[in-house]
């Protein structure tokens, strides 16, 4: 039996190569300011650490464990976020959880999200919205904990 | 000992006759036939349960142990009938059987109780305090492990724990060292909700009986499963939830032997629990009513006594035996599947939980649910468990009265099909 | 104050439409049609909330915020919404509003979170201890007393109340008094369930804000009755039952004001409500979940949102005005027989109760039951407003939006011929 | 509008003539062994004190108050058990139990309990047999708190 339509929208080649690559992966000591975020349903966890450069974002480490959804977005957030101002980074991640949580009648744009669309899916499924949105509330907290925040 | 448990099979037909009985069974998800393998969480209810309730909430709903008139006075015997009926079920007396909200709440019960008893001249003789222990296990449910935590901190008890082995089997070698003269309770499941296997209840009581403690049982997974008898188990309380058991949300039981009830102060207070009161102190009605502050969910108190009914007509031996059969089938089927991992060893109920190497248990839940198999994802209220099996996540599928051995073998076939569509993950 | 809400009558026609809602009303006690008159004990369920709940539990039935599976997540959803809609009703944010059981179960949250916090370093801010106060009224619901009580019990503080006058209003005179810079917590019922009559809220509120004390509000009774508003009250917490709205037993509310939800510890501990737990101890998820332990009771929170969105069908300002106009109407009524003395005075909503001189109230309300009439007899769970005011049992009869007028004429009637009856033996 | 037939024998005049009277209602000062008693649903209460000569029942004595049911079942209970013994008082009192409990299954028999069968109508009241109870459980604890029992 081979997976619906949306099943295979969901986990999309580019999302399970994002999970498997891991962008952005790796020790996150010496990235300041840093967050830990769990999803209490699944036990999953995330630390996130930004390295700034101003106002900047030069680099985004992250490591912890999760679903393959959870695992591509921090993966494709790494790639996406680096070297935005702190500013852009809100509003990326202000459209991301707006369409993460439109329950399906939102899209994120080519345009500014690249392969990030990828994740378009997830906003069908309530439950998994919280694995797209583990990295990116680790973000967010993360730059509301910044020297100058 | 699951061994010592007499079961009989359910025929074909006996579950062709009982899956009419539930009309959830007939929802279609995501294009296919719902396979509902998530009863350990919360178990579907028959007719027979939706129809009680309703009869009742049409025809008699009243306030009970409280008014007079004739609507009152009916709903209270019902109720009471209803209490006689679950206790019965459980080998227990009417009075020592206490409605709750869920089996959290039971062990929440036991565990405020005992601190009050702390504070209290008047129910002193089970005061906890610096010096006391309180035992426990490393793979109960959080529901029973926080309340003994926070038991500890309210009274300056030690909240110690019997550990397991890597398959998670409780430590028995560890026994005799980790319960002993300062022991006062030892808390423990019955069956795990995550192995879906037995502790070896009447070592553990043994041990219990012979250092003074009181053993809390968490019968959440056991009462829905196999036969149970709070009496042969010789356990001085034990604690389960209506909707596990096919019955409403909303109620629970607390079983406890009745001397121990008498001796316990009142968790919850306010209405129906007093014979007394005064602006500045308030007089206690015996138990159970002790402990039923409030209006009590009297409707659900009459649908968990029609899932009772149900479970009887059914047989608990061959309620036992059907989902012995399903865990089996289960179990020895995921042992098939490459890079599968099954959590637990040895005779199990329908419940069996399991890691898929490389491939994190949401993803695999997401697989199956796709095919319309509802299975549980995640740590299972269980994070000591999972951290000590080295792991964050586990998927679980768990069967009931209504589950088809070909209903198991499309789970089977899933998961060994998410298997293969993970592959590239690992 | 009662006067300033404004309320629209419903009309005979509104009436039998919402009796036509109602299927319990067709039953017959003692060969008459019932007279469903003990509303504030336990309200009857119109068949939107019976099918609400029925409809879910046959086709989305799970367990919330713990499943990945479809039904799970939509049981989640319709679990959240529902919230929403509860919240929504009376003024309050989605996640200031937290299930409990009933408001019992409320209280007595809040009154062991305190105590919890008066034991926890990280929640310090909240704790009690010697030389505080908690003050309470003497004409509380022992739901709104006993917490409390035991409150003080275990941390020391001294539980003070505001009396009542001969009628059983409040003593406005003594509020200075009572409420000072020592009190912590003031608690009061919205509308009493004896008297039927409003407390004057932006008084107590006021004065509770003067001297920083918190106010809890004891709303079960008017929640029901009248446009409920927790910002425009301005109180700090609110609690009601849902089976006295309509809605299913089982389920109740606790309004927080969100800062303090989140100062304030757990009460009940087990699943759900934790980030990460170790055999030591467990962090706890922000509120509402935070005291949302264990498996919630989803049918019954899907229920009592249909029961909002029922009475929000009617528009809560009828409601009002109906329950306001058959309250007065039995309140004149009794007051024109012979022997009987009305408790309370000043405007009600449909709630009165009374004592027939030189009757008991248990044999009041048999002769009634004998012509169907459901009323509640004895102390309405509130002993010291009874003690009070030279009685040990009265007679309650409580409206709802299903009550005519008509019936409540019976009701007189049938008061009128008891006193009769009874004569002999005043 | 008359009170059905059921009501009526419920409330016949023998019970409202013995909730009047109130055969032994009075003072319980040196009436030994005594019981307090509390119907939680109401309030309503009872002290019973009795007055023993050796094993015999000489005087029952008792006040409270409470619904025309119960203060009758006092009043009949204390010209029941005057002069009998203790064991005697007992089986009546089992016997009483057994039929209010019967949910108008059994009838008291007038050879035994005289008047106090007008009490038979109550047993079909299931929230009302607590309330012809009050005294006798009274009793009951009274004699169990008795020297030698
Ligand atoms: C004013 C008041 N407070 C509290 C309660 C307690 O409500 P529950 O028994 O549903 O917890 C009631 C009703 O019984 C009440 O009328
Ligand atoms: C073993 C065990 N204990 C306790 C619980 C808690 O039950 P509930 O959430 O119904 O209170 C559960 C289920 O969630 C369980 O499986």
């Amino acid at each position: 039996m081979t997976p619906s339509s949306d099943f295979a929208t969901l986990y999309q080649e580019l999302i399970l190569d994002h999970a498997g690559a891991g962008e952005g992966r790796g020790e996150t000591t010496g990235f300041q300011p840093q967050s830990h975020q769990v999803n209490p349903t699944c036990g999953d966890e995330i630390t996130l650490g930004v390295r700034l450069i101003g106002d900047r974002i030069d680099e985004v480490r992250w490591h912890g464990h999760g679903c393959a959804i959870s695992q591509a977005s921090a993966s494709l957030l790494t790639g996406l976020v680096a070297g935005s101002s702190i500013a852009e980074a809100r509003e990326l991640l202000a459209r991301f959880r707006e369409v993460m949580r439109s329950r399906g009648t939102l899209e994120l744009d080519e345009a500014t999200f690249g392969d990030a669309v990828a994740l378009n899916g997830v906003s069908r499924y309530v439950a998994r919205v919280k694995c797209a949105m583990l990295a990116w509330v680790a973000l967010e907290d993360a730059l509301d904990h910044a020297p100058d925040a | 000992m699951p061994s010592e448990i007499e079961t009989v099979a359910l025929s074909e037909a006996d579950v062709a006759a009982i899956r009419a009985d539930f009309p959830i069974l007939a929802e279609r998800v995501n294009g296919h036939r719902l396979v509902y393998l998530d009863s350990a969480a919360t178990a579907q209810k028959p007719e027979a349960v939706l129809d009680a309730e309703r009869e009742f909430l049409i025809r008699r709903h009243a306030a009970v142990h409280r008014g007079a008139h004739t609507l009152a006075a009916e709903a209270t015997e019902e109720f009471e009938d209803a209490r006689a009926a679950v206790a019965d079920f459980i080998g227990a007396r009417a009075d020592e059987t206490v409605w709750t909200t869920n089996a959290t709440a039971a062990i929440n019960l036991i565990a405020y109780s005992l601190s009050n008893a702390s504070s209290s001249a008047e129910f002193g003789r089970l005061a906890l305090g610096p010096g006391d222990e309180i035992v426990t296990t490393e793979r109960e449910h959080h529901a029973n492990l926080i309340p003994w935590q926070q038991l500890a901190q309210r009274t300056g008890a030690t909240l110690r724990h019997l550990p397991v082995d890597d398959d998670g089997a409780l430590l028995l070698d560890e026994l005799d060292g980790v319960v002993g003269e300062r022991t006062r309770v030892l808390a423990f499941a019955h069956v795990s909700n995550v192995t879906g296997t037995l502790a070896p209840v009447s070592e553990l009581v043994a041990r219990a009986r012979a250092v003074g403690a009181l053993v809390v049982l968490d019968a959440c997974q056991a009462v829905p499963q196999l036969p149970f008898d709070v009496r042969a188990l010789d356990v001085d309380f034990a604690v389960f939830s209506g909707h596990k058991l096919y019955g409403p949300g909303g109620i629970g039981v607390l079983y406890g032997r009745r001397e121990l009830l008498e001796a316990m102060p009142p968790f919850l207070t306010g209405g129906s629990m007093i014979t007394t009161v005064t602006m500045e102190r308030a007089e206690f009605l015996p138990p159970p009513q002790r402990f039923e502050a409030g209006t009590q969910p009297v409707s659900q108190v009459v649908g968990l006594a029609a899932a009772v009914r149900y479970l009887r007509g059914i047989g608990m031996d061959r309620v036992a035996g059907h989902g012995r059969g399903l865990g089996e089938r289960m179990a020895s089927g995921l042992a098939e599947i490459p890079g599968v991992r099954v959590i637990g060893n040895g005779e199990r109920v329908g419940l069996v939980a399991f890691d898929l190497r490389g491939v994190h248990a949401h993803d695999v839940g997401q697989f199956l649910d796709d095919r319309g198999i509802a299975v549980r994802v995640g740590h299972h209220c269980a994070q000591p468990l999972h951290r000590r099996l080295g792991l964050t996540a586990s998927v679980r599928a768990s069967a009931a009265v209504h589950t088809t051995d070909c209903e198991v073998d499309a789970f089977l076939a899933a998961v060994a099909d998410a298997a293969e569509f993970f592959e590239r993950m690992r």
